[in-house]
């Protein structure tokens, strides 16, 4: 099912002056892992804000043809744009459980809001149980560790109908393991949805990445399969640092030995 | 105890109980000047179920709702002019404080009062059009915080001033000395006690309303819009219509408290719908606790109480006692009386999260 | 057209008091974050400062020079006693702290009525300052110069210590994040309490300033509060310079507002006029920006 | 909750007929009889009304101490109207109902007076109201022993004409007193030719006055009529003072400034300035040097009397004397005995108008001297008969209303 | 330089770390390494003083600081980088610099010596640091720790959200300053490589608890994995 789920032409965004974004194409199809590299301070995350309606831009963003620019946030959202934030924000003084039959609802009509829920959605108890917080149904968001944040918020995106999911740095602070889980949690979902994931771990982009694209001060430097960008001269020079690779694998060895 | 409660059978003993309170043993127990009084501490804490769903739940910290108070109090008290009017000198005749003030012809928007229908009416629907309009227009531009609770304040301030100076409203003095309601005559007693009746009745709707509020995933998303509303847009709703429901309900519920004040006290005037009284309403429910349910009615009741005992015994004292409990109660006992009864109750791991906007 | 001339410079003066009421707000409230509704009790402390130095003093001149410094201490010390025994268990609860300073303000001022009285005492205006100086053929009352020039100092002074030193650093630093301004090195108990003693030392100043026009009675800061809070808001938190031209802007507005209509309609429109201008600017007229989604 | 309501809708009479008024439980068997004080001991009105508190009480003191009220000592239920007029209205109906009290003496503001009206008379039951205030009420359940408008606006008015002022600008307090006030000089000025330049009103409370003594300024009126209330007084004559006016350019005329107020307002400010009352600390006359004399006894000799606690005082004793006429605390009783009752009281005699419940009283027209106090420059042949509904004045004819 | 002995601290009336002995000797880098919410953070929090001590001790320089406020640990040479790209947000990226650099001698060449490190940051000095990008502000916050000249530096994933290039100049400079001595680094890292490679000890918490600890010789990869994998 590789059909295009989000095109967008010539994004530029402009902060007084300081183009963070400059002219930016990118597609988005169903079916793939999509990533995002770049320096830091490159615009990945300036591109996220745009098209979920956080950062004002020219240029153009459609989802299924619909033209996405100048909508508000929510309505962006419903139309089944989700994304996650570099920092994981959830509803802290409610449950797990709260948090995702919330990121369910958003199509409810105000009469099913305005009743008690009698229990919850088969959806939010499947996805519970693919983030691992089945056990955490009933604690609070705000007391679970922050890796554990970042699947609950993944979980938000799942349970509602978003099929462009957007998520900036999903792994941060997880350990090999969790990346891991995450990686594959993100390659079932991406079966019919379209993922976009930020990151700067590369390890993690080589295992799980369909596609990558490069952003490098604002624009796109390359685009490609992971080992085009990789062997891209100049995206070793601003981003990966030539020996990079060769050190990290020099260390590992080291360590095991 | 909570727990049981928290069911459906507990749900209905608690209001059975609270009506039997009420409704039995309160009117057996108390002469008829107390009676008066409780019934205009039931409007008190009308409102202050109101306050707990907006302030509580959604995190707006209304300090405005003198403002919707005295809409449904004043709507009510020009109906009851213009009844009193009628009664004295011919249908569309001038009320009386009217001839005074040196007015001799009705004010156009002062002849439908006449109708009890379209005063009741009115009293359900503008103040709370008026929180609607508000709300869109404040919360759409993502006003929250500190700068809602100015605003409100600043609200009830120029709402009172502008009373004041609308000598047609009955300016500073307000309205006053009515003799009917809806037909009934206030100072029979058995009619006053009916007053009371009604206000007794319209808080246990009024509670019922809110419990069904809170229960209801409305109410879980109004706790996720008071501690992280942006989240809550990425989730496709639209925060704003939120906050809205709870503003306007309550402003709903002010409104119809006023609208009972006024014939239970017989006067409403700008000093009871200014800045001081506004937080006054806030008060009761920052004492019972804001995030409970019935912590601002217990709140509400018991400060009216106070007030009134604390002030026949000792006048001036009275102003530090009600400093003193605003400053004990809120910096030692965030959750209010409710939460004394949760803690000593059991002892249980309470998450500690920093409280996002409460 | 006098009249006109005379407006507006009644509004820059209006404003220049709002200005001096609402700095020390900018600090305690736009800054800290703090809703200090007892900051028109520390004004009134001000003002009574004024009236007991001037008792002590007696040569009305002499007594204004020294009761300014005095006001500024009197009213910092009130604030340091509050920021310790209350403010500092509540900065994670900013909306809490309105409430317990209601309660602050509403114990203070009948202290005030224990112990001078409830009706209004007196304190005499200078003789330098008495009567006014002709300017463009309308009479400027020489007191409302003299709080011209007393609010342009202490904004100038205000701002410089915020932008460039290293006190002002600290400030900032403190109420943008407490615990990582302890991982920097910095006293966040120190700041937090400095920064209170200054705003509400402000307060004191502003009250003994304010002797010179209006009345000295335990009710007089609640006059200013309201208005002054306003200032901080349509000026956007914690700017200076949004508050100075907000406080400039709502006096010249309610100054002409008010010379064609009434006192109290242009109170009204006051409020009015804010909250058309929130739908424009929702977070003030300046704002410091941030990606956070706070 | 609706069955509740049905059934009790059942009883209640419905508008028009007759209720039977609530039983008075005043209990006259014992030594003593209970009356009521009540005044604002808290919020922004204590100021002016915990005076009015101590001039009630020292004449209590007085009577009790001359033998009571037919032979029974009085005695004093007081409570705290906080400013408020529901609190007025709420705390009325206690000192009736839940006291027993036999008359109340209180009150300042029109609308705390305004809020107690319904309570006393469903009560029916009696308030003394010691200040001066707009006119056009009388009820059979007050009694007004401060001055109504003809006792003190008009006469403040005569004067002005009579020293040659033919423009004024009125200023006022935004509320009823001010207002009506100035309907009424609106009237007298148009009858008598004199030009109204500007009326301006001000928030209670306010203290913002630069816009309004500019327009003062600007409009060259040979006088002020001043109808503001508390503080603002004090913001105002500083402004006044200070954009260069002065008493012999622009008189002020007030008639809301008595001795207390001066000292918060600053002599220098407001020195040669007149006011009209009917009574002042230095009126000369026996009675006045016997109830000063007695009231600085009693609270010090820094305190000063004002025409409302005087008028307060000679409540008391105007109860007493009717009640002694009567002989009786009945309500009804009272209200019959009333007419014609008088005191020798420190502004001159009073006598109690039957029909319309207010007392005759001398105008006084006085000026701010440098020590403080209020002298008399001119006063009334004699005192005036009330005139609250202004019957006989042509040229208020507008203004009047029906009770 | 630090000790930890029987430690045991949490939220509210919770523990969250129970009873830790840790140590970090002069000079020494020791990796504290667990899966999320093993308590990592919790233990970091506690031994720079932002959360209570609920029993047991924490030693510096051989004198307890249990009750010490987090500015006199950090006047005493602990700096920390907390978890999650903090920065004053209203301050400038300068300012935020020169918060730390005021009242030293040499400020102004401790700034630059950071500049040099982290050379993205010197054209971004002048914009308002709550603007800048995840690994900016992650930069910087690691330039303000240095800036305070630490002897013991706590790191709490120091290198999360930053571009690969930059990483390695971080970890290379860390194991540069420890091993030019007078440093010691409390790290917490999820990159099993890194930690491995600049400390010299390690320390795996579980819940809460030390899982396994130990020298970072040979083997210690397969150990942490083993104590990691459970
Ligand atoms: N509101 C703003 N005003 C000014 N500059 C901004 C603003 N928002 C972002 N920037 C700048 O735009 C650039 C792009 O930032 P962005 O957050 O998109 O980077 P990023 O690619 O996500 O980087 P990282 O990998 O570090 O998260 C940065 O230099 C940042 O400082
Ligand atoms: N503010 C808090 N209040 C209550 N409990 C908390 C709080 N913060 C964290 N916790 C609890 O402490 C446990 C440990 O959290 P901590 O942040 O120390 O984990 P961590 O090891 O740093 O994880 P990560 O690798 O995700 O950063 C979590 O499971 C969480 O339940
Ligand atoms: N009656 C008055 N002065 O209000
Ligand atoms: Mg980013
Ligand atoms: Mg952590």
């Amino acid at each position: 099912m590789n059909t295009t789920a989000l095109t967008c032409t010539g994004i530029e965004v402009d902060f007084d002056g300081f183009k963070a974004v400059n002219g930016v194409d990118l597609e988005l199809d169903r079916g793939e892992v999509h990533f995002l590299i770049g320096p830091n301070g490159a615009g990945k995350t300036t591109l996220v804000d745009a098209i979920t309606g956080l950062a004002r831009y020219s240029g153009s963003v459609v989802k299924d043809g619909t033209e996405l620019r100048g909508k508000k946030v929510h309505h962006i959202a419903r139309k089944g744009i989700g994304r996650t934030f570099q920092t994981a924000t959830v509803f802290e003084n409610l449950t797990v459980a709260q948090n995702l039959d919330i990121a369910a609802g958003s199509g409810r009509s105000p009469w099913a809001l305005l009743r008690r829920r009698r229990h919850l959605p088969d959806t939010v108890v499947t996805v519970m149980e693919q983030i691992g917080l089945k056990d955490q149904a009933e604690t609070p968001a705000g007391i679970l560790a922050h890796g554990q944040k970042q699947w609950l918020e993944i979980g938000m995106l799942l349970v509602g109908d978003a099929d462009v999911l957007l998520l900036d740095e999903p792994i941060a602070g997880m350990g090999a393991e969790e990346r891991e889980t995450t990686g594959r949690l993100l390659h079932d979902i991406a079966h019919d949805r379209a993922v976009a994931v930020v990151e700067h771990d590369m390890d993690f982009m080589r295992a799980f990445a369909s596609r990558v694209t490069v952003l490098h001060a604002g624009a796109v430097l390359a685009s490609g399969s992971v080992d085009e960008v990789s062997n891209h001269p100049r995206v070793q020079e601003v981003y990966l640092g030539t020996t990079h690779q060769e050190q990290e694998q020099e260390r590992a060895d080291a360590a095991t030995a | 105890m909570s727990k049981f409660f928290a069911t459906r059978a507990g749900t209905w003993t608690g209001f059975a109980a609270a009506a039997l309170v009420l409704f039995g043993a309160a009117p057996l127990l108390l002469s008829g000047f107390r009676l008066g009084l409780l019934a205009q501490f039931l409007c008190y804490a009308i409102v202050a179920v109101g306050i707990g769903l907006a302030w509580g739940r959604g995190g707006m910290l209304t300090l405005g709702q003198g403002v919707f108070f005295g809409m449904g109090a004043y709507l009510m008290a020009m109906h009851m002019k213009m009844a009193d009017a009628e009664f004295r000198n011919g249908a569309g005749s001038v009320p009386d404080f009217m001839e005074l003030a040196g007015i001799r012809e009705l004010p156009a928007y002062w002849a439908p009062f006449a109708s009890p229908v379209f005063t009741i009416a009115a009293i359900l629907i503008v103040p709370t059009a008026f929180a609607v309009l508000l709300g869109f227009a404040v919360f759409k531009r993502r006003v929250k915080g500190a700068y809602f609770a100015i605003l409100s304040q600043a609200l009830a301030g120029a709402f009172a001033i502008l009373l004041i100076g609308q000598q047609s409203m009955g300016g500073f003095n307000g309205l006053s000395r009515f003799r009917y309601f809806f037909g009934y005559n206030l100072d029979d007693p058995i009619n006053q006690q009916m007053l009371y009746f009604i206000a007794a009745g319209v808080l246990l709707v009024v509670v019922a309303v809110a419990l069904q509020l809170r229960r209801s995933r409305y109410g879980e998303l109004l706790v996720a819009v008071r501690d992280a509303e942006e989240r809550v847009r990425f989730l496709g709703y639209d925060a704003a219509n939120i906050k809205v429901v709870a503003y306007a309900a309550a402003a709903l519920f002010a409104a119809i408290a006023g609208a009972i004040f006024v014939p239970v006290v017989g006067i409403i005037s700008p000093a009871s719908i200014g800045i001081v009284p506004s937080i006054m309403f806030i008060l009761g429910v920052a004492i019972g606790g804001r995030a409970s349910l019935i912590g601002p009615v217990v709140g509400a009741l018991a400060v009216a109480w106070a007030q009134t005992a604390l002030s026949e015994q000792f006048p001036s004292a009275w102003t530090y006692a009600q400093g003193l409990l605003f400053i004990v109660v809120i910096a030692l006992l965030p959750g209010g009386i409710a939460s004394v009864a949760a803690a000593t109750k059991r002892f249980r791991k309470e998450p500690v999260i920093a409280e996002a906007a409460a | 057209m006098d009249l006109l001339v005379g407006q507006l410079f009644t509004g820059l003066s209006t404003g220049s008091i709002l200005l001096l009421a609402a700095l020390g707000l900018s600090l305690t409230f736009g800054q800290m974050g703090v809703i200090n509704m007892a900051h028109g009790e520390f004004i009134m402390a001000g003002c009574y400062t004024a009236y007991v130095t001037q008792q002590v003093v007696g040569d009305a001149g002499v007594s204004l020079l020294i009761a300014l410094p005095v006001g500024f201490l009197v009213g910092g010390l009130m604030g340091l006693v509050l920021e310790w025994l209350l403010i500092r268990h509540l900065y994670h609860r900013p909306l809490d702290t309105l409430l317990v300073t209601f309660g602050v303000g509403l114990v203070l001022q009948q202290v005030a009525r224990d112990v001078f009285g409830a009706p209004a005492v007196n304190v005499t205006v200078p003789e330098f300052l008495r009567g006014g100086v002709d300017l463009l053929g309308t009479a400027v009352p020489k007191t409302r110069l003299f709080i011209l020039a007393l609010a342009i100092v202490a904004v100038t002074v205000v701002t410089l210590v915020l932008r460039f030193t290293p006190a002002g650093r600290r400030i900032r630093a403190v109420v943008g994040n407490r615990d990582l301004a302890e991982t920097a090195g910095i006293s966040s108990r120190a700041v937090d309490a400095g920064t209170f003693f200054i705003g509400s030392g402000l307060a004191g100043v502003a009250g003994v300033a304010l002797t010179l026009i209006g009345s000295t009675s335990p009710t007089t800061g609640q006059s200013y509060l309201v208005d002054a809070f306003l200032v901080v808001v349509a000026g956007g938190m914690g700017r200076i310079k949004g508050a100075v031209v907000a406080a400039v802007a709502l006096g010249t507005f309610q100054a002409v507002f008010e010379t064609y209509s009434t006192a109290s309609l242009a109170k009204v429109g006051v409020f009015v006029v804010i909250v058309v201008f929130l739908q424009l600017r929702p977070q003030g007229l300046f704002t410091l920006r941030t990606r956070s989604l706070a | 909750a609706v069955t509740a309501l049905a059934l009790t809708a059942g009883c209640g009479s419905r508008a028009g007929e007759e209720t039977e008024a609530a039983k008075s439980c005043v209990d006259t068997s014992g030594d003593t009889i209970k009356v009521g004080a009540l005044n604002s001991l808290s919020g922004t009105m204590s100021i002016s009304e915990t005076t009015v508190r101590d001039a009630i009480y020292l004449a209590v003191e007085e009577i009790n101490a001359a033998g009571g009220v037919q032979g029974k000592q009085i005695e004093i239920v007081a409570e705290d109207g906080a400013s408020e007029p529901t609190v007025f209205a709420e705390k009325a109906e206690k000192l009736i109902r839940e006291d027993c009290v036999a008359a109340v003496f209180g009150g300042w503001t029109s609308a705390s007076r305004k809020a107690m009206l319904p309570v006393f008379e469903d009560n029916d039951s009696l308030l003394y109201y010691p200040v001066q205030y707009e006119g056009l009420e009388a009820s059979e359940n007050i009694f007004y022993t401060g001055a109504t408008t003809n006792q003190q606006i008009i006469p403040a008015l005569d004067y002005l004409a009579e020293t040659g002022v033919k423009s004024l600008y009125l200023v006022g307090s935004d509320y009823v007193f001010p207002r009506t006030a100035n309907a009424i000089i609106n009237a007298y000025a148009a009858d008598k030719g004199i030009e109204i330049l500007g009326e301006d009103y001000a928030q209670l409370g306010s203290v913002e006055f630069s816009t309004i003594v500019n327009q003062v300024s600007a409009s060259g009126a040979d006088a002020v009529f001043n109808t503001l209330n508390g503080d603002s007084n004090v913001a105002f004559f500083r402004e006044y003072a200070n954009v260069g006016l002065t008493a012999e350019e622009m008189p002020v005329m007030s008639v809301s400034i008595a001795e207390e107020e001066v000292g918060g307002i600053g002599v220098e400010n407001i020195e040669g300035q007149l006011a009209a009352w009917n009574y002042y600390q230095t009126v000369e006359s026996p009675e006045n040097t016997t109830f000063v004399e007695a009231f600085k006894a009693e609270y010090g000799a820094e305190r000063v009397t004002s025409d409302p606690m005087e008028a307060a005082y000679n409540s008391v004793y105007l109860w007493a004397a009717t009640a002694e006429k009567a002989a009786s605390f009945a309500v009804e009783d009272i209200q019959a005995s009333a007419d014609g009752v008088s005191f020798a009281s420190p502004e001159g005699t009073v006598v109690i108008d039957g029909d319309n419940h207010h007392v005759t009283k001398t105008a006084r027209i006085g000026e701010i001297s440098a020590d403080g106090l209020l002298y008399t420059v001119w006063e009334s042949e004699g005192a005036i008969e009330p005139d609250p509904f202004l019957e006989g004045y042509d040229w208020a004819a507008d203004l009047q209303v029906t009770e | 330089m630090l000790r930890l002995r029987n430690l045991t601290c949490g939220y509210g009336r919770s523990a969250v770390v129970h009873g830790i002995d840790l140590e970090v000797g002069t000079d020494e880098v020791v990796a504290v390494m667990g899966h999320n919410g093993a308590g990592k953070t919790t233990l970091l929090r506690a031994v720079v003083g932002l959360i209570p001590v609920m029993s047991g001790t924490i030693e510096l320089d051989g004198e307890q600081i249990n009750r010490n406020p987090t500015n006199k640990r950090v006047k005493a040479g602990m700096a920390y980088v907390p978890q999650g790209q903090q920065c004053f947000a209203h301050l400038t990226a300068g300012e935020n610099l020169r918060l730390v650099a005021d009242g030293r001698k040499n400020g102004k060449a401790l700034i630059d010596a950071q500049l040099d490190l982290f050379p993205a940051l010197q054209t971004l000095l002048g914009r308002q640091a709550g603007l800048l990008s995840g690994g900016q502000r992650q930069q910087l916050a690691i330039a303000r720790a240095l800036i305070t000249e630490p002897r013991l530096l706590i790191l709490d994933e120091p290198t999360e959200g930053i571009q690969p290039n930059v990483v390695a100049e971080i970890e290379s400079t860390i194991v540069d300053l420890s091993s030019r001595g007078g440093l010691s680094v409390l790290l917490v890292e999820q990159h099993l490589g890194f930690a491995l490679q600049a400390a010299s000890r390690y320390s795996v918490l579980r819940s809460g608890r030390v899982a396994s600890s130990g020298g970072t010789g040979a083997g210690a990869a397969v150990r942490v994995r083993e104590a990691m994998a459970i």
